[in-house]
């Protein structure tokens, strides 16, 4: 057993009594949103009828202490992923709007015809369109680091493609298809060397990888706090300071000014020049409640427990002699995301036979179309796992498996 | 009540493993893709229409269980109808999927359609047994706007 | 007395009970946010412990029934607001985005150098900067409707500044700062009348006015949830389905699009085209709460409450012979929000002193600098009222002002 | 404890009403502005350093009461005082002011500045007391950089 107490855990997650048609909840979507501890959703309550108030500039009570505890957890964020300034951590929406942040404000800055722009071959759309619509804006070039036959970066290729022609890097930490977790340090080292910034996309590696923004030394970090225990809305971007301080606004409104006559404004410092109108105050907070969550079972036991459930599912999935799994066999090189297909059967009848059985697990091209493409498969069903998950689970998940084979399988391909 | 008994009933599993009408007509007089972009289904409708009449109709599918069988059953009932008859059993069966008062029903003869009935609780396959019919209608439309071809 | 009972109502936020330092809270701060009834702090917990789920495309039972509840807010939403479509309603993360989003995706499609925006006097910071950036960057002209004595837009000026060069007219529904409720449907028949489009920032006037965007025939129309009764982290745009079709995503990524492939992307029908990445799920369900509670209500009975304690708190607050009321002083053309003046006294004083009597009021520019510099004052103390206001709430604001006076008045202007 | 016993008590009050030191210097050696930019509070600081020392300091400000108390203290504090003793006074108050643990005491020739430690419960308005003595610092910087003239 790993240093996880799951059993201990799973009594913190009021969700997972719940019973679906008389069955016993099985969540394996983890990775497209994790479920949320009661310390979490209470923080929400405490706020909410404790001390809801607009924050900065007030001056009653209420209004001081929301700004304390949402600023206080801009500090939470910045220990949790080792960054050297408070100031270097922006509130967002989610990983999507931080992404977008930075290809606009840091893309039209810096983005100009001819310059290339290196993805990999499976970026999550959200890594992708906001890229690809910068690139024709600009007349620049996207150039995508090809894939191994077990999901991994070729890094042969992308040493070359990587060039001085690159402005930017911009990387998934792990895929949410094949779980791979991709050499970010060494693509931060190749970006550099070529005067290149790199973006990663830490909306999968973040919530189960212990990630140190130093350590790595990317520029630009990008995640979602709803898939590491955290309330829906609330996103973080990380910035190097000279990088932030060189970027103009991306959206722009209250409390992200100093100055402002009728014609022009001045930005406020950072981290507010990023962060225009009433925030998610809420949301933030109970963020910071979700870091504490992780931060006292430790990283390290998160991806300990990972590792093996993982291990242990990769095995069992196999005995089913007709199942496809996409991404690497080992599970040391890899999160907690199993994408798969059983036999023909479609993946969304495959979700559908699971959620007979309480089990939820995703079915579809999971926000990766051009991935899809390349492993020629309309889509896939994909089980991910996180901190409250069990191997009777993964079990289950097998069991229902059997059960779509048994009636869905064995059909000539149409 | 669990899909396993429910929604992938006898009728619906038959029609999967056994679609009807399976296959392309090499001369049609309309042929029709149909995409649904959100789960990247794709259908090809080949339609025979003479005289008023479907004389044959024939599908290929890359799809889900419901979107196969769905397009299976639509062949069987809409071989020899005329396109007035084709149009109303598609509107028929279009308003059974769509209505949420459960106040549409069907006459005997398109029974086996009740099959389909339960994948109204699961609103993200309606568009799966929609597939096919969507792209009768626009075969149909193709059809009359060329009669003779 | 109103139609509204009061006394009921403030059992329904369980923040009012909350005292400071001993004394009961007086809440006076709702134009900066208002507070929360139980009915929507409930609905986070029922969310987060009954069906947490990420939205779209699932098919297991979380993801349908969390789909279920965030898209019926829509239909909530679209009724409220009287429009006619529920594609026409987009969920952004507040006012400010909302504003953005039109400024950014409508305005880089459709004003070109010489162009006129016409803004006005008394418009927010989030109403006002991001024209500014637009201006700037398309070489566009700001025009300015000015305000009379009384803290009115000057109609007769209006007239004159909306012109053949006017391509949108974005106005402030209410004033955050004189309360004054402005001529929308005027607005907009002007702005037809020149083939302009109208921008209506709701942010105030849709939380205190039925507001049918059919009848005052507005083209857009942004406000915020957290400014009634919802959580923070939720806006709403509506836009006229021609004009939101024909306009591009603002930000992209998973969900708001058909196909794509490494090149290019397809985007999706409305409103997901404008809904990015994974949402605020949770708030958005939360803000349905909201709307059904200001529904039972009644937004008649809403605004009559406020007028009469508006009209209470004029006359009430005149009775300090050294105070300076901003806006018109009939409480019939303005919504519940006060800013003032007392003696030549610091507006942060002023908020100071009401903090000490645990009464929560602003103090500063409200995000309206122009406006400020207009006015010929640093800023201004603003005290903002809503549905559980009460008239002794008033009284005691009146007592604080009256100590604020006696402690810090009557120094000679430095 | 409230405002009106604590942060305004006596002493604050006594300078806000009595500014010390208030109005402008003809000739200074060193004139420097300070804006708090998030609530407008604007101060006009002038200098008469000669020989290193203090000479004269006087202060216009359009600011709130703890603004207006802080700059009347500082200069009754600082007049007579070498650079490098004002400078010392200067690093003294800010280290008080922004320090979370309570562990810078006062000498007790600055005991007037312990009023203003009241403000530190408030931290949009640490900003307010600190205005004065950021643009001091600035003051004695532009003065030690020409000290001549
Ligand atoms: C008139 C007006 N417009 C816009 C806004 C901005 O709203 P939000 O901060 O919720 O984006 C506000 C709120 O402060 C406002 O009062
Ligand atoms: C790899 C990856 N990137 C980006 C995203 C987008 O995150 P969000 O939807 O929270 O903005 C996701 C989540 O679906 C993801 O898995």
């Amino acid at each position: 057993m790993t240093k996880l107490n799951v059993e201990q855990i799973r009594k913190d997650f009021p969700i997972l009594k719940r019973q679906v048609e008389g069955k016993q909840l099985v969540y394996l979507d983890n990775a497209a949103t994790s479920q949320k501890p009661k310390v979490v959703i209470d923080a929400l309550t405490e706020y909410y009828e404790g001390y809801n108030a607009n924050i900065h500039r007030g001056i009653h009570t209420l209004a001081e202490e929301a700004t304390d505890a949402y600023e206080s957890v801009r500090e939470t964020v910045r220990a949790f992923i080792d960054a050297e300034h408070t100031h270097e951590i922006i509130f967002t929406s989610g990983t999507t709007e931080a992404i977008n942040l930075v290809a606009n404000s840091w893309g039209n800055a810096n983005i100009l015809p001819g310059d290339e722009i290196v993805l990999t071959a499976m970026e999550h759309h959200s890594n992708l369109i906001p890229w690809q619509r910068l690139a024709t804006e600009r007349s620049a070039k996207l150039v995508f680091i090809p894939i191994t036959e077990d999901g991994q970066l070729d890094m042969a290729e992308a040493k070359k493609l990587i060039t001085d022609k690159t402005k930017i890097v911009a990387v998934t930490q792990m895929s949410n298809v094949f779980g791979t977790i991709n050499p970010v340090k060494e693509l931060a080292q190749l970006a550099h060397a070529r005067g290149a910034v790199i973006l990663v996309d830490g909306a999968q590696g973040v919530p189960h990888v212990k990630t140190s923004v130093r350590d790595l030394d990317v520029d630009f970090l990008a995640f979602s706090m709803h898939k590491m225990l955290g309330p829906t809305g609330v996103g973080i971007l990380y910035g190097k300071t000279e990088l932030l301080n060189a970027m103009p606004p991306f959206q722009s409104g209250g409390h992200m000014i100093t100055t402002v006559s009728r014609e022009k404004a001045s930005w406020a410092e950072l981290p507010w020049k990023f962060e225009a109108g009433t925030r998610n105050i809420a949301d933030v907070i109970a963020s910071g409640k979700a870091i504490e969550y992780l931060s006292a079972l430790g990283m390290e036991n998160v991806r300990e427990h990972e590792i093996e459930i993982t291990k242990y599912a990769l095995e069992k999935l196999s005995e089913l002699g007709d199942i496809t799994i996409f991404g690497p066999k080992d599970a040391t090189l890899r999160g907690g995301v199993i994408a798969f297909n059983v036999d023909a059967i479609h993946a969304h009848d495959i979700g559908q036979i699971c959620a007979d059985a309480a089990i939820a697990v995703r079915a579809g091209h999971h926000c990766c179309q051009p991935l899809m493409r390349d492993l020629n498969v309309m889509g896939t069903a994909r089980a991910s796992f996180y901190i409250y998950n069990t191997k009777e689970e993964v079990d289950l998940l097998f069991e229902a498996l059997k059960e779509a084979d048994k009636v869905l399988g064995h059909v000539a391909v149409r | 009540m669990s899909l396993s008994d429910d929604l992938y009933r006898e009728t619906i599993l038959d029609h999967y493993h056994h679609p009807r009408n399976h296959g392309a007509i090499e001369h049609p007089t309309a042929q029709v893709e149909g995409v649904n972009p959100l789960c990247g289904d794709e259908l090809t409708l080949y339609l025979n229409v003479k005289d008023n009449k479907i004389e044959d109709v024939k599908l290929t599918a890359k799809g889900c269980s419901i979107n196969t069988a769905s397009g299976s059953m639509m062949s069987e009932l809409l071989l020899g109808k005329s396109i007035e008859e084709a149009n109303e059993i598609v509107d028929l069966f279009k308003r059974m999927m769509l209505d949420k008062n459960e106040e549409v029903e069907l006459p005997d003869e398109l029974e086996d359609l009740e099959a389909l009935r339960g994948v109204k609780k699961y609103p993200v396959r309606i568009k799966c047994a929609l597939l096919p019919w969507n792209t009768m209608l626009e075969g149909l439309g193709n059809t009359l706007k060329s009669p003779t071809t």
